[in-house]
């Protein structure tokens, strides 16, 4: 934060008033996107908070420990772990610019995504299967809705996934579109960040109950 | 026969005639009086074939300039919507007494006072706020727009699509009933089953998008389009309201995003967050809201205090007193509004530490609040202060505005809130603040900058009509709520049985008249200025000798802000390159790199407001297909690479040579 | 819809200013996108790690390794803490100076807003709900 | 300038009129709302230190350096002075650092939850005294009152002795509601399913106004109630008269209360049921319906597992029965939830609503326990992978 203090102001010969040349301020979009995601953040937080205060309201009904199974989360969080690790291939790959490695990367990523979506979508189909859906109690109903906005995020980040990969594919690995990859690269990787929240809070501390 | 009431059941969901109430006069009658003013205009512009015009110049324009006066539009429009309501409940409050039940059933003045809270701060306050700042900080930085010129549009019409959604209510079906926070279970399904909870979900919803969006489109703007030399510490302190503001917003609106989400799946999902069934609980609802809803008000209050204090610099003919403090207190009030949330329920029975402890913080905000005041002050010390319009309206704010800050404080005082929260005494505080802060402050940057956007002043004759009427109508509505809240009247009541009140309520209908006539001589200061634009013309482009950047370029600016990018030197750089002889360039242009319009925004907008419209009746097929139109848009936008322009040197030229020649004739 | 629609998009008009070359030759540097793209090896390292703080809390639940709750609880949680900020470095390239700070700044930020807002919830919440809810005391001792 | 003309002639006619006007809470007429009031007046007291002074200063300043004014120094360039910006923070900061102490100290002496521990200013608590409990239930929208000391309920009106120390138990129906007398004490919220408290001392024989402060729907408006401070004998005559009139508030009888309704005449019930407060508040008046008391109970033990997820209807407060208005169709509803209604599973079998582990939250207060007891252990429902 240099640039709080002020620097001294120069007023010995009358200086310049303005620039001759373009000036191009730097692209806001990297720092616009982060700031999106802080917030984004924030709707998590309301989500996590909202989980803490009615996570224990069973309303006479079952319980984390007697629904969830810690194996398929297990499976699940490998899955978005491995798409992470693939991402980052694909960006490394963009940054030597070498386009078709860097699709498939990106394929790859996807497919671990919807890995992931698929088995979540098939624990909440159980879940609401066994009567244990969104309605039955406060503590579903935030479980439901906490995970599910993370799935939901995940399944936008799919989405936007494969219409980047048909951009690439149409232009190539221009300048915008290695931005657009980056900012995806930030999306994905903070929803890996939210699922540490996912798993630790929701499942680990909701199994040891 | 059954089959086809099912068919229209998944057709049209809760939609029937019903939903039109054509059985209720007062509204039957704004519907025509509505109606005939909208065809009147309609017509009007294809009589003057305007549509074109509006159409690719105004609607598509992604310049932030034009985007900042829509937004004014926008909320001077609700305003009236606004205001039309709150003069129904002051002449039903009026009316109402023993045998008397006035003229408007409690379940339609309790959407009256709904739609006047929600409408006066999402749709009045809000745009008003955010039209200043999309016009002028992009000036006050010497930027050619903001960050991301296209979501600036996409915001200012997803604002715009919540406003429609809320007038909507009025004709089909209706608004919530439940006051503007619409706490559960009196939101939930189970006491609120009609459509009105959905028309307030819904378009603050899409309204909400377009501010969250807007918030983080000004602060990349701000911190990264800043002109050369413009160091944090030298930025105008407008900019820094506004980029405080913004932070405020990118925090803020997503916990309202996320508590109307709850909201909405309670009713039609039917989780139970929010419920008393199963375990939910409606005093999370009330936490969480506040958690938004108290920086909502800083985020209205922070950027009319940078309009003062830019007022106040500008018409003492002095610098700013204590910039630095100044900056130290918008930071200081913006983290602290964060440690307060809990003042709006100390009555909801949390303990006394919990009180105190927000009750302490609440007034911990006081002394920035106080400081800025006093720089005010001081900043007028040794002036040579112009009463022009916008340094009266700052006038009516400073002496207005220390009396809802006193009051706000006694508020925040755990036992007295116990006595006078929810009772017209809170009312009076809030709109003490919020009339005497954020409409006074707007009212103020908008006579301060309209002659930088048109080129042109406001009749200052009808600005005083209008800025006395306000201030005494102001006085006249509210002093006598102050006095019924002592004597122990509450909120939101359509009737009263004891007569020795109503006398309060009469001088309290008074002024919501004077207030009345203080917006007709707005409209009027309005429509004389226009006519009179020669004769109030300014072609210096500085008429109040300013200070900052944006008085440096024409009035009204061109398309591209500036010729050439300012080199900034000091706090307040254009007085800085006024007084140290700099002289207007002349040659040497070359060609800008520019944005291009897209109807894109205009249109996610209108098909977002479809799905929001069918969300509220129900109407399944529509809500989903449309909600996948505005994805597969979103999607064919972004494969529209082809976003910018460069304006030829020749254009600038010509642009720049016209306005030396206009300069020439005043000198 | 996203941020990522910039129009102004200078990509071109950054290469006009003599980089033209650098920007052929070498594009690790992250150049005109903001964000550094990390190395291979940062990327593994970060795997690496992320597997073995998943791993350990998973396997400290399920195997059922303490018999005290209160251990692996305060366990795990504080893996997540270091795995998150694991993440941060390693997967979302965050440091001091990406974006001039303000990144960092913002998150900062963030994070103060997002304790405050959970903290506070539950204090408030917990305060509530101890003062009113129709439970025997008894009961309440049971709650966390 | 002619508006603020007027203003000034109307001034004297408001100092009329506020010295006319009963402001209650400036004139209380019990000792709580007395110590809040003079907390009120201590507090705008200290504020208007700062505030008067800015209000001059905006005025002086406004003239003196008017553009007219050429007389009036002018330095364009002077903006900054550290002593004054000391004073200019440090005035507010130590008018905020009384107020709160004063604050901290008033919040937890008037903490509603506390009992009162003195009479008024001048008299302390004798020792002898009797608390007079009340028990209120915010309904749809009127107020009952039920006085357990006593076995008799009232609707719309509330009579307490002077001099006696109250303890009130708020709860509400359906909605939330602001049990609200000025002229006692401050209010506190009234909430379904929640218990709040309120200590208060009436000083002063005479009626009060009271109502409902927090907006509660359609009939908010004549959501009041008459608080009648009574010399102690009144009160017993009252409470005699009361006992006198006759009429029963059990269950069902609430349960007809409880129905929306407007402007309901005062009524009297020289008998109410004794567990019935306690059953409002655990939401469990109608007989098939579990009390909130057990189902936290069960709930701080981990619930009942799976064998009990198709117990819902037993759950549902508002949803089938306590509603104003029955909830349309909800298609999303529907397409979500399993079909409970139905199901076959033999979880629902066992779950049925004859179950003995439910059927015992009827009655409240012996319940807990026996609830609690017969409930199953945590962990012992089998999670949803076994085969």
């Amino acid at each position: 934060m240099s640039s709080l203090a002020s620097e001294p102001i120069n007023t010995a010969n009358p200086p310049s008033f303005y620039l001759t040349q373009e000036h191009h301020p730097e692209n806001g979009t990297m720092l616009g996107f982060w700031l999106y995601l802080m917030s984004d953040c924030l709707i998590f937080a309301v989500l996590f908070a909202m989980y803490g205060v009615l996570g224990r309201n069973y309303a006479a009904g079952p319980g984390p420990a007697q629904l969830f199974d810690l194996k398929v989360v297990a499976i699940n969080t490998s899955m978005l772990l491995f798409s992470s690790i693939t991402y980052g291939f694909a960006m490394l790959e963009m940054a030597r610019n070498r386009q078709t490695a860097t699709l498939i990367w990106l394929a790859i990523t996807g497919a671990f995504g919807a890995a992931f979506v698929g088995l979540e979508l098939n624990e909440f189909a159980h879940l609401i299967h066994d009567g244990a859906g969104p309605q039955r109690s406060a503590f579903l109903s935030s479980f439901f809705t906490l995970v599910g906005t993370h799935g939901l995020h995940v399944s936008f980040g799919i989405v936007w996934l494969i219409t980047l990969m048909t951009q690439v594919l149409k232009h190539g690995l221009t300048e915008a579109n290695r931005r657009r990859l980056s900012c995806l690269s930030l999306f994905w990787h903070f929803l890996d960040v939210v699922w540490i929240g996912v798993f630790t809070f929701v499942y680990l501390l909701g199994v040891l109950r | 026969m059954q089959d086809r009431t099912h068919f229209m059941q998944l057709l049209l969901g809760r939609l029937s005639w019903d939903a039109i109430p054509l059985h209720v006069p007062i509204l039957v009658g704004t519907f025509i009086g509505t109606a005939t003013l909208g065809l009147a205009l309609l017509g009007f512009i294809t009589y003057k074939r305007a549509w074109g015009y509006l159409w690719s110049q105004w609607f598509c324009s992604i310049d932030h300039k034009k985007i900042g006066v829509m937004y004014i539009v926008l909320g001077l429009i609700m305003l009236l919507r606004g205001f039309a309501d709150a003069i129904m409940m002051r002449a039903q409050q009026a009316l109402s007494f023993g045998s008397s039940v006035g003229y408007l059933p409690p379940e339609h003045y309790d959407q009256v006072f709904t739609a006047h809270g929600v409408i006066m701060i999402f749709f009045v306050a809000m745009p008003l706020v955010t039209g200043l700042m999309n016009y002028v900080v992009p000036l006050q930085i010497g930027a050619r727009d903001v960050a991301f010129p296209f979501l600036n549009n996409f915001s200012f019409w997803m604002t715009t699509a919540g406003a429609v959604l809320v007038m909507m209510s009025l004709f089909i079906g209706e608004f919530a009933r439940t006051g503007w926070l619409a706490y559960p279970p009196l939101s939930g399904i189970a006491y609120s089953p009609d459509v009105g909870v959905d028309y307030y979900i819904w378009s603050l919803q899409i309204a909400g998008i377009g501010t969250l969006l807007s918030g983080v489109n000004i602060l990349a703007t701000i911190i990264k389009m800043r002109a050369p030399g413009m160091s944090l510490m030298r930025m105008p302190i407008f900019t820094w309201t506004a980029l405080c503001t913004n932070v405020l917003i990118v925090a803020a609106f997503p916990v309202l995003t996320a508590v109307l989400v709850l909201l909405s799946l309670d009713r039609y999902v039917g989780t139970d967050f929010f419920t008393n069934d199963f375990g939910g609980n409606a005093m999370m609802y009330v936490n969480l809201i506040w958690i938004w809803g108290h920086p909502e008000v800083y985020i209205l209050i922070l950027p009319v205090f940078g309009v003062f204090s830019e007022v106040v610099a500008t018409f003492s003919g002095k610098r700013l007193f204590g910039y630095a403090s100044m900056v130290y207190a918008t930071v200081v009030i913006t983290i602290l509004s964060y440690l307060v949330w809990l003042h709006h329920f100390f009555t909801m029975g949390s303990g006394a530490s919990v009180n105190s402890f927000f009750g302490i913080t609440t007034m911990i905000i006081s002394i920035p609040t106080g400081a800025k005041m006093f720089n005010w002050l001081f900043t007028m010390y040794r002036g040579r202060i112009r009463f022009d319009l916008p340094m009266l309206w700052t006038m009516g704010f400073m002496i207005t505005f220390v009396i809802g800050g006193m009051t706000g404080v006694l508020l925040a005082v755990p036992p007295a809130d116990f006595e006078l929260h929810n009772s017209l005494f809170l009312v009076a505080h809030f709109h003490n603040v919020i009339i005497g802060g954020v409409v006074f402050g707007a009212f103020a940057g908008i006579t301060f900058w309209f002659p930088k956007a048109t080129g042109f002043q406001l009749d200052p004759f009808w600005g005083k009509v209008s800025f006395w009427f306000w201030l005494s109508g102001f006085w006249f509505a509210f002093t006598p709520l102050y006095v019924l809240g002592l004597m122990g009247v509450t909120r939101r009541l359509s009737h009263f049985d004891d007569p020795s009140l109503q006398i309060w309520f009469q001088i309290a209908a008074f002024g919501a008249v004077l207030i009345l006539f203080g917006i007709l001589a707005f409209l009027v200061q309005l429509f004389v200025s226009i006519k009179n634009r020669v004769a109030l013309a300014d072609v210096s482009g500085d008429c109040w000798h300013g200070r900052t950047l944006e008085w440096s370029t024409s009035s009204p600016p061109p398309e591209y802000n500036f010729a050439f990018t300012p080199l900034v030197h000091d706090q307040d750089a254009w007085w800085d390159m006024k007084s140290r002889g700099y002289v207007r360039p002349l040659s040497g242009f070359i060609p800008i790199h520019m944005p291009k319009s897209t109807p894109a925004g205009i249109v996610l907008a209108g098909i977002s407001l479809v799905c929001g419209f069918a969300l509220i009746w129900h109407i399944w097929w529509l809500g989903a297909a449309a909600f996948f139109a505005v994805i597969a848009t979103a999607i064919a936008h972004t494969f529209n690479y082809d976003r910018d322009f460069h304006i030829p040197a020749e254009e600038v030229a010509r642009v720049e040579q016209a306005r030396t020649r206009l300069l020439a004739t005043t000198v | 819809m996203s941020a990522s629609d910039s129009v102004h998009a200078h990509g071109a008009h950054d290469g006009h200013d003599g980089h033209d070359d650098r920007h052929v030759h070498s594009h690790d540097h992250g150049h005109g996108s903001g964000a550094a793209h990390g190395s291979l090896k940062g990327y593994l390292i970060g795997f690496a790690l992320s597997v073995l703080l998943t791993a350990i809390p998973f396997w400290l639940v399920m195997g059922k390794v303490f018999d005290d709750h209160t251990v692996t609880i305060v366990i795990v949680l504080a893996l997540a803490a270091v795995q998150i900020v694991v993440h941060m470095i390693y997967f979302l390239h965050l440091n001091t100076s990406s974006e001039g700070g303000w990144n960092i700044l913002a998150l900062i930020f963030t994070m103060v807003l997002l304790v405050i807002t959970l903290a506070g919830s539950l204090w408030v919440m917990y305060h509530m709900n101890a003062n009113m809810m129709p439970m025997s005391p008894h009961d309440m001792r049971e709650m966390p | 300038m002619s508006a603020r003309a007027l203003r000034n002639a109307l001034l004297p006619m408001l100092a009329v009129l506020i010295a006319g006007c009963k402001a209650v809470v400036m004139h209380p007429a019990g000792d709580i709302a007395v110590q809040q009031r003079n907390l009120i007046v201590a507090s705008t007291f200290l504020m208007l230190l700062v505030i008067v002074p800015v209000i001059v200063l905006t005025f002086v300043f406004a003239w003196r350096y008017r553009a007219s004014n050429q007389e009036a120094p002018y330095e364009p360039d002077w903006h900054h002075s550290t002593q004054l910006e000391l004073v200019i923070w440090s005035a507010p900061l130590l008018i905020i650092i009384a107020l709160g102490a004063l604050t901290w100290i008033g919040t937890h002496t008037l903490d509603p939850y506390r009992p009162v521990d003195r009479l008024d200013v001048a008299r302390k608590l004798p020792a002898d005294v009797k608390t007079l409990n009340v028990q209120v239930v915010a309904l749809d929208w009127k107020w009952l009152f039920i006085y357990p000391d006593y076995g008799i309920a009232t609707v719309n009106e509330l009579a307490a002795p002077v001099d006696v120390p109250i303890s009130f138990q708020i709860t509400a129906s359906n909605v939330m509601n602001s049990f609200f007398v000025p002229a006692l004490a401050g209010q506190i919220y009234a909430m379904p399913g929640m218990e709040t408290q309120l200590h208060a001392v009436i000083n002063q024989a005479g009626d009060y106004e009271g109502f409902s402060a927090n907006y509660s729907g359609a009939g908010f408006s004549h959501m009041r109630f008459k608080f009648r401070g009574l010399s102690p004998s009144d009160f017993d005559a009252w409470v005699a008269q009361v006992k006198a009139g006759g009429g029963a508030l059990e269950r069902a009888d609430y349960l007809k209360l409880a129905q929306p309704s407007e402007n309901l005449p005062v009524q009297h019930y020289a008998h109410s049921a004794s567990d019935l407060y306690d059953a409002i508040l655990n939401l469990c008046v109608e007989p098939n319906k579990m009390c909130m008391r057990d189902m936290m109970s069960i709930d701080a033990r981990g619930g009942l597992g799976l064998a009990s997820v198709d117990n819902v209807s037993r759950l549902a407060y508002d949803r089938d029965a306590g509603a104003r208005a029955a909830p349309r169709s909800n298609y999303v509803l529907a397409l979500c939830a399993a079909d409970r209604a139905v199901s076959s599973s033999p979880a629902a079998v066992r779950a049925a609503s004859d179950s003995p582990t439910v059927a015992s939250a009827w009655a409240p207060a012996e319940s807990t326990a026996a609830a609690a007891a017969a409930a199953p252990a945590p962990n012992a429902g089998a999670t949803r992978f076994a085969p």
